[in-house]
C-alpha cells in the first residue's frame, strides 16, 4: 500500500507460494539494488501483465559476488532459479561452470536476430560464436569533470584531455593549493580493476594471453606490457606530481570528491551520470576515455552484467524465461531501462525513442557515453578479457595501484600483479585439467 | 580517641517509617560504650550512620569536634566490625588483615608485626594462608575483629564481633578487646546481645527498641534501676518477672490473688510489679512465704530455673543457683523480699521511685547476705 | 534399641565407597548429558561437522562449489606459509587485535565504572553507553566510512578547521588498519560496557563499605576489590573480545575491503575473500583451519593462564 | 560526594557520551538530507524532509522485513537462552566426569570462523528443506557457545550456599535452576537476550543465503538492498534506512536498559 | 522421626589433617542432640556431612536403618539451618520460607498456614514482603529458621540459629523449638556456642575439640563428671579453675602453697584440681578458709565474678550471686567445700574416679544447702 514495489514485491512473494496453476513461473535472481530494483521490478510488472503464460519473478539476492555464491550453492537442484544476472568478469566462470543453458540455443531455435543488439556489447558474452548469455545492464568508463572548475582554470570546458599529456597537462592547471593543502586536484581514478582494463584495452592492449582468452583458456597475464606500464607510469607521475588524488575502491567516495570540489576529472561509469548531473553544484562535462599521445584510440570494453539461463530445469520454464529476455530487448522496454538506470541500451533502437531523445535532451552528457561505445572498433581488445579469475586477477591490480601511492615503481607493481595473475590462472587450469 | 555526638538522629529507608528516631548521644572520647536492644531495633543502623555509610534522614552527628554528615567515610577515621564479617572472598586471611593498613601510614615492618599479633591473640595465627570460604564461621569472624583491630583507629565500632564465638573463647575475646581499647584509648561503640558482654566491657551502655533510646546509662545503674518495663525485661536473664498488681494503703494486692506487704509504695493505686528471677527464694524458717506450684525445671549446672505457677495462669521464673533436684508439679514455699520489688506505672511502663530507694547498696548487701 | 545392625560393620568400607559412588557418578553423568543434549545435537549438525568438512577441504583443490576435486595434501597449507599475502594476513590480523582488545576492554571498563557511581541520571549515560550495542555492524560501517571520507567526512572537516594536514584514514596503508581499529571499538565497546558493568553491579556492596572505612584510596579499592572481583567477568570478555577480533569481518568488508596494499586484509576476510569471491575453496579452508588453531592456542593459553587467576565466589 | 568530584564524573561521562553518541546522531541528521546536501558534508541538515524515511519504506517492504527480523531475532533469543542456560546449568552445578574437557569443546567453537561453516551449513539446511523458512533463519544459532560460556561465569558467582539449602531442602535440580540459578542471574540472562537479539538481528549474509524469495527475508537484506555500487547510492536514504533499521533495536535497547538497571540492582548477590 | 549414626567418621579437606576424626555416635530418633565445642572443631562440618553436602573421607554414615553415604542431600528428607542463613537473596521472606515446601507435599493452604505460624512465632509477619537485604541481622536469622521449620522433616539440622538473636528472644526461641521438636518428634542436631541453649535443650550433647569426640551425655553428666580436663573448662561459664596439685596421704598440697585435707583421694600423687567458679564461696563463721587478694570484680547485676589471687600468680575465679561492693585489692577469706573439687591426671587430662564419687545427687543436695 505504501508503494508500487512493496506491493510488487510481496505479490511476488506470496506467488511463490501459491504458484497459480496457469502460469510459468520464471525466478530472476538479480543484484540490482536501489533505483535500478526499482526500474527492474516494474519492466517485470509490465511483463507479466503483457500476457497470460509467464509469471516473471525478480528477487534480489545480495552483490554480485553473493548472488553468485549462491547460484553456485543451488546451481542444479530446486531451488535454483530460472534466469540470473552474473557480472561480467563472471562470464568465464559461468561457462565453465557447466550449471547454464546458452541463449544461443533459443536463438537458433527462434531464429532470432541479435543483429539488432549492440553488437559491441553482445560481443563480450559470445565466444567463438556462441552467444552465452543476454547483455543486460552495460556500462562503460568515461571521463568526468567538472565545468565549472575547468572555466576558473582557464580550460576549454566543452573539450576534455583526450590524451595523456592533455589530460596531466589540464590536470595541472586544474590543482589548486591553499598553502601545502591542496584543495582541489587535477584528476583521479577509483582504485578498482575495470578501469585498468579500460585504459588498457582503449590503446589496444591485452590483458590475457589466448587472444585475451577467447581462443582458448588463458594461462598468462599480458597486462604487465608496455601498453600497461603506459596506464601506471600515468597514475604515478601524476600522483608524484601532486595532480592526482587516490580516492580509495568506494564509488560513493569516489562520487563524493568529485561533487564537493575535491577532484576536477576522474573515470567513472556512465551508469553513474544522471545522479551525478542531479547532485552537484556545477555543471558535469562528460568525456571519453583519454589514450597515450602515441596511440590509437580502440575505444571501450562493455562493463556491467548479463543474464544467464540455468540447465536442468524444465524446458517450459526456460522458454518462458526466453520469451522474457525478448522481451527485455525490445525497444521500448530498453528505452525504459536506459533512461531509469542510466544502463545502455541493448538494442540501439531504443534511442530513437521519444522517451530517450526528451532524457538526452536533459542529460546531453548521456550521449557523450553511446557515442563512445558506438565509436568503438571491434576486436579481441575491446571485446574483453575472459578469464575465470577475474575477481582475483582484479584484487592484485588493485593491490598493485595502491602500491603506488606509496612510491612503488610502476613496472615493478605490475609484473608483481601479473605473477599472482599467472599463479590463480595456474591453479585454476589445474583444476579445470582433472 | 574522639568524640561522637549524634544530636536528634533519625533515620529512615522507605521515608516513611523511621527505622530509628531522635537518637541523642554523646560518647566521650576513649569511652567503651555498649548498644543493646531486640533485633531489628536499629543498632546496625546506628553504627551505619556513624560509620557514613548510611546519610542520615534527620539530625546532626559530630565526629571529634566537626560536623560529619557529610564526611565521606574514609575521613572519619574510625574502623568496624561487620555484623555479616564482609570478608573479601578473593584475598587471604593475612591480606583480608592487612587490608587498607597503607593508608594509616604504617610501615611494612609495623603491618606486618600487627597482623601478626592480632592473629595471634585470636587464634588465627595457623590459618593466615587459608582464604574466606576455608573457614569455619568462628574464624571468619574472628579475622573480621582483628581487621578492625589492627588499624588501631581512634574510633572503633563493632556490630556483634563475638556471636559465633564459644563462651571460652568469648571471655578471653572480652578481656582482650577491653584490654587493647583501655591501652590505646579508642572510643569504642559495641553492639552485642550478650549481657555479659555488654554489662563487664560497658563503661556506658544504650538500650534500643524500635529505633528509640529507652534509657542510657552506667550498665548496674540500668540493670538496677530500669526506666521502663522493656528495659527491666530486657536486661537480665532469664526477665524480670511482672505482675499486676495494686497498692492498697501499704498492702500491695497482685491480680493473681495473693497480697504482701510493702512499705515502700503508699498510693499509687494501679502498678505493675517486677521482680528478678534470682529475687524469688525458698522461704527461710524464719520468713512468710507463700508456696506455689512448679511447672519447669531446668537445671543449667551452676544454677537452676524454677517456673512457677503463681495463680491465674502467670508464670514466673526463679533463678536458684546449684543444682536443684525438685519434681515438677511439686509445691514450693518461696518467698520474695519486699526490697526486691520494683514498681512500674501499669499505664505507660515508666518506673516508680519508691519511698526508700532500691539504690546500689541496698541491692549489694542483699546479694551479699544470700 | 539401638539395633546396631552387625550388617552395617560388615559391608566393607570400600565396596560401599565405590558401588554407591560409581552409581552416583553415572547419575550425574546422565544428568549433565541431559541438560548439555539440545547444545550437543545442534553444535555437532552447525559446527562440529562444518568444521571437519572444513579441515577435509583444506587437503584439496576444489571447485566453485567446494566440491573436492584433487587431494593435494599440505600444498594448500605449504603455499600459505610461503605466500607474502598470508603473511601480511597474518600480520594484519594480529595487529588488529592488539590495537582493539586491550584498547576496547580498557575503554568499556573505564565507562562501565564511570556508570557505576551513583549519581542522579546515571541510567541515562548507562543507555548511551551500551547504545552502540543496538547497532548492526553494516550501519555502524557506514556512518564511520562516511565520517572517514576524506572529502566531506566529518573527521576531515575538523582537521580542516584546526589546520592539521588531511590524512586519508582509510586509504593510507600506515593509517588504515588503525581507523578500522578505532571504529571496532566503538561498535563493541557497548557490550563490553553491559558485561562488564553487570558484573560490577554483582561486586558485594559491603566489601566496599569496609574499604571506604579503611580509608582506601579509589585506585587501591580498583586494585584489589573491583578488578579482582570482577575477575570471573573480565576473564569472559578478555576471551570474547579475542575471539571476536580474529573473526571480525563486517567493517572491512565495508570500510576498506582488505585494502589498501592488503593492509587490513585480516584472515577472515582473507577467508571470505578466497572462498565466495575467487572460489578457492581448498584455501580458504586451510585458512579457516589455521586459524581456528591459532585462536584455540590463544584461547588455551588465557584459560592456562586466566583461570586460574580469577576468583569465583 | 563532594561537589568537585561529581563535577569531575559529569564531565567525564558527557563527554564519553559526545563520543559514543556523535555517529549515531550523525547518521540521524543525515538521514533528513538531500542527496546534494549530504555530498557537500553539511554536519546540519538545511530543513528537516522525511522525503528519505518515504522512499525507504517505498523501496523494499521494510516493514514486512522487520517483522520477519522482530520474529526470527526473538525466537532465537529465546533459543539460545534456554538451550545455553541449561547447558551452563550442567556446566556448573552438576560435576560429572569429563565436564571440563565438554565445557572446553564447547568454548573452542566459538574459534570457528562463521565463513568457514557457512557453506556447508547451508548444504545441512537444504537437505533437511529449511530454504525459504524460519527454521533455517533460527534453529541453527540455537546452540551458542558464547551464551554458555557468559552464563557459566555468571553460575559460579552464586554462592554455593544456596545451591546446598536447596538440595537439603529436597528441591529437585530443575526446580533449583529454574527458582533459583535463572532470576538470581537475570543480568546476565537479560544482557545475553540483549546480544542474541542484536546478533541475529543483524545477521546479513546468512539469511540472504537461506531466502530465496522475501516471505521470510529480514531486515539487514533490505539495508543492502538500498546500497548501490555503480549506480550513486542515495546517501539520505540509506541513512533514513540505516535509522529505521537501528531504531527499532535502540529502543529495545533503552527499554531493556530499564529492566536491566533493576536487574542489576536486584540481582545483586547478598 | 529417624535415626543417624556415624561409624568411625572422619573428614579431611586437605587430604592431608582430618577436620573431624573417627566420630562414632547414634543418633537416637526423636533426640534433641546438642553438639558443642570451641570455634573451628568441626561441628559445621559433622553437621554438612550429614546433610549430604560434603563427602565422608572414611567412615559410614546411616539415616533411618539405610546407609546414606552417598545418598543425595535431596533424598535425606531433612531441614537444616546453614551458620550464614544461605537466603534467596532474589525471594522475598514468605517465598524465602516457603520455598522447597512443595516437595514435601504440602497443600497451597496448608503451605501458607505453615509459613504464618512459623512467621509469627519469630517475629516475621510483618516482614514477610522483604528481601533478604532489608532486614537486620537477626531477622534474616529468623528467616533461615523458619524455613527449616515449616518443613517438619524428620531430621532437622541447625546450625548456631540463633547466634544473632537478644536474650529475652532466644530464651522464647529456645522453648519454642524444643516443644516443636517434641511435639513432632524431630530427631534434632543442634549446634551452639551457648551453654544455656545447650544445658536446657539437649537429651544429650557431644563435646567436640579439634575433630575429637571430648564426652559425649546427657548435659547434667557433662557439667558434673567432665571427663577430662578439656571438658571441665569449656562448659560452665566462668570456666572451672584449675591448679596443679599433689596427693600425699591424704593431704592435698597446691602448687600455690596451700593445702587442704581430701579423704576422697587417696594415693593419686600428681593432679590437677578443678573447682567451679560458683563453689569458691566467701568463709562462713564456722568453716576453715583461706584468704586471697581480689585482683577484679565484675558485677553482672545478677551476680559478680571475683578474680583471685590464689599465689604463685594463678588466678581463680569466682563468681558470686547478687552484686558484690568489695574494692580491688582487698583481701577475701574464701573457702572451698571439699566435695566441690575435681581431680585430674596430670598427665593426660583424664578425670580420677574419687572414693566418694562427685554424683550428681550429692551435687544437688549441695546446691541445694546453700
Ligand atoms: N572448605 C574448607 N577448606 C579447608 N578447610 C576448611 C574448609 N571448611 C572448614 N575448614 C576448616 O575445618 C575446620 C572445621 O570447620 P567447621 O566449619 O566445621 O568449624 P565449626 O566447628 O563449625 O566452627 P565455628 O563454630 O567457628 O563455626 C576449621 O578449622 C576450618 O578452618
Ligand atoms: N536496606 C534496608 N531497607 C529497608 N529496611 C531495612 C534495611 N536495612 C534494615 N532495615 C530495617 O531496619 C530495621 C533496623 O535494622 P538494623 O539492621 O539496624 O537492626 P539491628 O538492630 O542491627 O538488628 P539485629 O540485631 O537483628 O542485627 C529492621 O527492622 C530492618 O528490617
Ligand atoms: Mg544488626
Ligand atoms: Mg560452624
Amino acid at each position: 500500500s505504501s508503494g508500487t514495489t512493496s506491493t510488487d514485491s510481496k505479490e511476488a512473494g506470496d506467488a511463490s507460494k501459491q504458484d497459480s496453476p496457469g502460469k510459468t513461473e520464471v525466478v530472476f535472481w538479480h543484484a540490482m539494488s536501489g533505483e535500478l530494483e526499482t526500474a527492474l521490478n516494474e519492466i517485470a510488472k509490465e511483463f507479466n501483465e503483457s500476457q497470460e503464460e509467464i509469471e516473471v519473478k525478480p528477487i534480489f539476492q545480495g552483490t554480485y559476488e553473493e548472488s553468485l555464491t549462491k547460484f553456485n550453492t543451488v546451481a542444479g537442484t530446486e531451488d535454483a532459479p530460472t534466469i540470473m544476472q552474473v557480472f561480467e568478469v563472471g562470464t568465464k566462470y559461468m561457462i565453465d561452470s557447466g550449471k547454464i543453458q546458452p541463449v544461443q540455443k533459443f536463438i537458433d531455435e527462434d531464429n532470432y536476430d541479435t543483429s539488432q543488439w549492440e553488437k559491441n556489447i553482445s560481443n563480450y558474452y559470445s565466444v567463438n560464436g556462441t552467444q552465452y548469455s543476454m547483455p543486460f545492464n552495460s556500462s562503460t568508463p568515461v571521463v568526468v569533470y567538472n565545468k565549472d572548475a575547468f572555466k576558473e582554470a582557464g580550460l576549454d570546458p566543452e573539450n576534455a584531455p583526450m590524451t595523456y599529456s592533455e589530460l596531466k597537462e589540464a590536470a595541472k592547471k586544474l590543482t589548486k593549493k591553499d598553502g601545502d593543502k591542496t584543495t582541489q586536484y587535477g584528476f583521479s581514478i577509483l582504485n578498482y580493476g575495470w578501469f585498468f582494463e579500460e585504459l588498457l584495452a582503449s590503446q589496444g592492449g591485452l590483458y590475457v594471453d589466448q587472444e585475451n582468452g577467447r581462443k582458448g583458456d588463458a594461462t598468462k597475464a599480458t597486462y604487465n606490457d608496455e601498453k600497461g606500464l603506459k596506464v601506471f607510469s600515468l597514475i604515478s607521475d601524476m600522483y608524484k606530481e601532486g595532480t592526482y588524488y587516490n580516492v580509495g575502491q568506494n564509488w560513493d567516495d569516489m562520487r563524493a570528491a568529485f561533487q564537493s570540489g575535491k577532484i576536477a576529472m576522474y573515470l567513472d561509469s556512465s551508469a553513474g551520470i544522471r545522479a551525478l548531473v542531479d547532485n552537484a553544484p556545477f555543471e558535469v562535462g562528460v568525456s571519453y576515455l583519454p589514450v597515450p599521445d602515441d596511440a590509437e584510440r580502440q575505444g571501450v570494453i562493455i562493463g556491467g552484467a548479463s543474464v544467464w539461463m540455468s540447465n536442468g530445469i524444465s524446458e517450459e520454464k526456460q522458454k518462458g524465461a526466453w520469451k522474457f529476455m525478448k522481451y527485455l530487448t525490445t525497444p521500448e522496454v530498453q528505452a525504459k531501462w536506459h533512461v531509469k538506470s542510466g544502463y545502455f541500451a541493448i538494442n540501439p533502437a531504443a534511442y530513437e525513442e521519444e522517451m530517450v531523445k526528451q532524457e538526452w535532451e536533459k542529460y546531453p552528457q548521456l550521449k557523450v557515453t553511446v557515442d563512445q561505445l558506438r565509436e568503438t572498433k571491434a576486436n579481441t581488445a575491446t571485446q574483453g578479457a575472459l578469464i575465470s579469475v577475474f575477481p582475483e586477477s582484479r584484487q592484485k591490480v588493485v593491490t598493485a595501484m595502491e602500491s603506488l601511492y606509496q612510491g612503488m615503481d610502476p613496472k615493478k607493481a605490475l609484473d608483481q600483479a601479473a605473477e599472482e595473475t599467472n599463479r590463480a590462472l595456474e591453479m585454476a587450469n589445474k583444476k579445470k585439467g582433472k | 580517641m574522639k568524640r561522637v555526638e549524634l544530636v536528634g538522629v533519625s533515620k529512615s529507608y522507605d521515608g516513611k517509617s523511621n527505622v530509628i528516631q531522635e537518637i541523642n548521644v554523646s560518647i566521650e572520647p576513649g569511652e567503651f560504650f555498649v548498644l543493646v536492644g531486640p533485633s531489628g531495633c536499629g543498632k546496625s543502623t546506628m553504627l551505619r550512620i556513624i560509620a557514613g555509610l548510611e546519610e542520615v534522614s534527620s539530625g546532626l552527628l559530630f565526629i571529634g569536634d566537626a560536623s560529619a554528615n557529610h564526611l565521606p567515610p574514609s575521613q572519619r577515621d574510625l574502623s568496624m566490625v561487620f555484623q555479616n564479617y564482609a570478608l573479601y572472598p578473593h584475598l587471604t586471611v593475612e591480606q583480608n588483615i592487612r587490608f587498607g593498613l597503607h593508608t594509616r601510614k604504617v610501615s611494612k615492618k609495623e603491618q606486618i608485626e600487627r597482623c601478626i599479633e592480632a592473629a595471634d591473640m585470636l587464634g588465627l595465627s595457623d590459618l593466615l594462608k587459608r582464604k574466606p570460604r576455608e573457614l569455619s564461621g568462628g574464624q571468619r569472624q574472628r579475622v573480621a575483629l582483628a581487621r578492625a583491630i589492627v588499624t588501631q583507629s581512634p574510633i572503633c565500632l563493632m556490630d556483634e564481633p563475638l556471636s559465633n564465638l564459644d563462651a571460652k573463647l568469648r571471655a578471653k575475646m572480652r578481656s582482650e578487646i577491653r584490654q587493647l581499647q583501655r591501652k590505646l584509648g579508642i572510643t569504642m561503640i559495641y553492639v552485642t546481645h550478650d549481657q555479659i558482654e555488654a554489662m563487664t566491657m560497658a563503661d556506658r551502655m544504650m538500650i534500643l527498641n524500635e529505633g528509640m533510646v529507652q534509657q542510657m546509662g552506667r550498665p548496674l545503674e540500668i540493670y538496677n534501676q530500669p526506666e521502663n518495663t522493656f528495659v527491666a525485661s530486657f536486661i537480665g536473664s532469664p526477665p524480670m518477672n511482672f505482675g499486676d498488681g495494686e497498692v492498697v494503703r501499704e498492702v500491695l494486692e497482685l491480680a493473681c490473688e495473693r497480697s504482701k506487704k510493702t512499705e515502700r509504695l503508699l498510693n499509687h493505686k494501679q502498678v505493675m510489679v517486677g521482680v528478678r528471677p534470682e529475687h524469688i527464694q525458698l522461704t527461710k524458717p524464719d520468713q512468710v512465704g507463700f508456696s506455689a506450684e512448679v511447672l519447669n525445671v531446668e537445671i543449667l549446672g551452676t544454677e537452676t530455673l524454677l517456673t512457677f505457677d503463681i495463680g491465674k495462669g502467670e508464670q514466673w521464673i526463679a533463678k536458684w543457683n546449684g543444682q536443684w533436684d525438685i519434681r515438677i508439679g511439686e509445691k514450693v514455699s518461696i518467698c520474695i523480699d519486699d526490697k526486691n520489688l520494683c514498681f512500674f506505672d501499669k499505664e505507660d511502663g515508666k518506673r516508680i521511685n519508691t519511698r526508700a530507694p532500691f539504690s546500689e547498696m541496698q541491692a549489694l548487701l542483699n546479694g551479699g547476705l544470700v | 534399641m539401638s539395633s546396631l545392625p552387625e550388617a552395617h560393620a560388615k559391608i566393607s568400607l570400600g565396596s560401599v565407597k565405590t558401588t554407591g559412588m560409581k552409581r552416583r557418578r553415572l547419575h550425574h553423568t546422565i544428568i549433565g548429558l541431559l541438560y548439555l543434549l539440545p547444545s550437543i545435537i545442534l553444535f555437532a549438525v552447525f559446527l562440529f561437522y562444518p568444521m571437519l568438512r572444513t579441515l577435509y577441504l583444506s587437503f584439496y583443490l576444489t571447485d566453485g562449489q567446494g566440491v573436492p576435486i584433487t587431494f593435494v595434501g599440505l600444498d594448500n597449507f605449504t603455499y600459505l606459509l610461503d605466500s607474502p599475502s598470508f603473511h601480511t594476513s597474518i600480520k594484519a590480523t594480529l595487529l588488529f587485535v592488539c590495537y582493539t582488545v586491550p584498547a576496547g576492554i580498557i575503554l568499556a571498563l573505564i565507562l562501565a565504572l564511570l556508570a557505576n557511581e551513583k549519581l542522579k541520571g546515571i541510567g541515562f549515560f548507562r543507555t548511551m553507553f551500551s547504545s552502540t550495542m543496538g547497532m548492526s555492524v553494516a550501519a555502524s560501517s557506514v556512518i564511520w566510512m562516511f565520517m572517514y571520507n576524506p572529502s566531506i567526512g566529518i573527521l576531515s572537516k575538523v582537521a580542516e578547521f584546526l589546520e592539521l594536514p588531511d590524512i586519508q584514514w582509510l586509504l593510507d596503508p600506515q593509517y588504515a588498519l588503525l581507523s578500522v581499529s578505532v571504529a571496532t571499538i566503538w561498535m563493541n565497546t557497548g557490550f563490553a560496557f553491559l558485561i562488564l558493568l553487570g558484573g560490577l553491579q554483582n561486586i558485594d556492596e559491603q566489601l566496599y563499605e569496609n574499604a571506604q572505612i579503611a580509608g582506601v584510596s579509589y585506585w587501591y579499592q580498583l586494585r584489589k576489590i573491583t578488578l579482582p572481583m570482577l575477575s570471573p567477568t573480565l576473564f569472559f570478555i578478555i576471551t570474547v573480545s579475542f575471539i571476536n577480533a580474529f573473526q571480525t569481518f563486517g567493517q572491512i568488508d565495508i570500510l576498506t575491503k582488505g585494502g589498501p596494499i592488503e593492509s587490513t586484509n585480516v584472515i577472515v576476510y582473507s577467508i571470505y575473500k578466497d572462498a565466495f569471491i575467487n572460489f578457492n575453496v581448498g584455501s580458504a579452508s586451510a585458512q579457516a583451519t589455521i586459524l581456528f588453531f591459532c585462536i584455540l592456542m590463544v584461547t588455551i593459553l588465557q584459560f592456562k593462564l586466566g583461570e586460574r587467576k580469577v576468583h569465583y565466589q | 560526594m563532594s561537589l568537585t568530584k561529581k563535577a569531575f564524573l559529569y564531565g567525564l561521562l558527557i563527554v564519553f557520551t559526545i563520543f559514543m553518541m556523535f555517529p549515531i546522531l550523525y547518521a540521524f541528521m543525515i538521514s533528513f538530507m538531500k542527496g546534494g546536501e549530504v555530498l557537500q558534508g553539511n554536519l546540519l541538515p538545511e530543513s528537516f524532509t522525511l522525503d528519505n524515511y518515504q522512499s525507504a519504506f517505498n523501496k523494499v517492504p521494510l516493514l514486512n522485513y522487520l517483522f520477519n527480523s522482530f520474529f526470527v531475532s526473538m525466537v532465537v533469543m529465546l533459543g539460545q537462552l534456554i538451550i545455553s542456560s541449561l547447558a551452563a546449568f550442567a556446566f556448573v552445578f552438576i560435576p560429572f566426569k569429563g565436564r571440563d574437557a565438554l565445557f572446553f569443546i564447547f568454548i573452542s567453537t566459538m574459534m570457528i570462523p562463521w565463513e568457514a561453516t557457512m557453506v556447508p551449513n547451508f548444504i545441512t539446511v537444504q537437505k533437511l528443506g529449511w530454504i525459504n523458512h524460519y527454521l533455517g533463519l533460527t534453529i541453527p544459532f540455537f546452540a551458542l557457545a558464547f551464551g554458555t560460556f557468559l552464563l557459566r561465569q555468571q553460575f559460579k558467582t552464586i554462592p554455593k550456599e544456596l545451591f546446598e539449602a536447596s538440595q537439603v531442602a529436597g528441591i529437585s535440580r530443575f526446580r533449583f535452576f529454574w527458582n533459583i540459578v535463572l532470576p538470581v542471574s537475570k543480568t546476565s540472562l537479560v544482557t545475553l537476550g540483549i546480544y542474541s537479539f542484536l546478533t541475529t538481528w543483524n545477521m546479513y549474509l546468512w539469511p540472504l543465503l537461506v531466502t530465496n524469495n522475501e516471505s521470510v527475508r529480514t531486515v539487514q537484506i533490505g539495508l543492502k538492498q538500498m546500497q548501490t555500487q555503480e549506480v550513486s547510492t542515495e546517501w539520505g536514504v540509506v541513512m533514513a534506512a540505516v535509522i529505521v533499521v537501528i531504531l527499532p533495536t535502540l529502543i529495545l535497547l533503552f527499554l531493556g536498559q530499564k529492566h536491566l538497571q533493576k536487574g542489576l540492582t536486584q540481582g545483586a548477590i547478598k
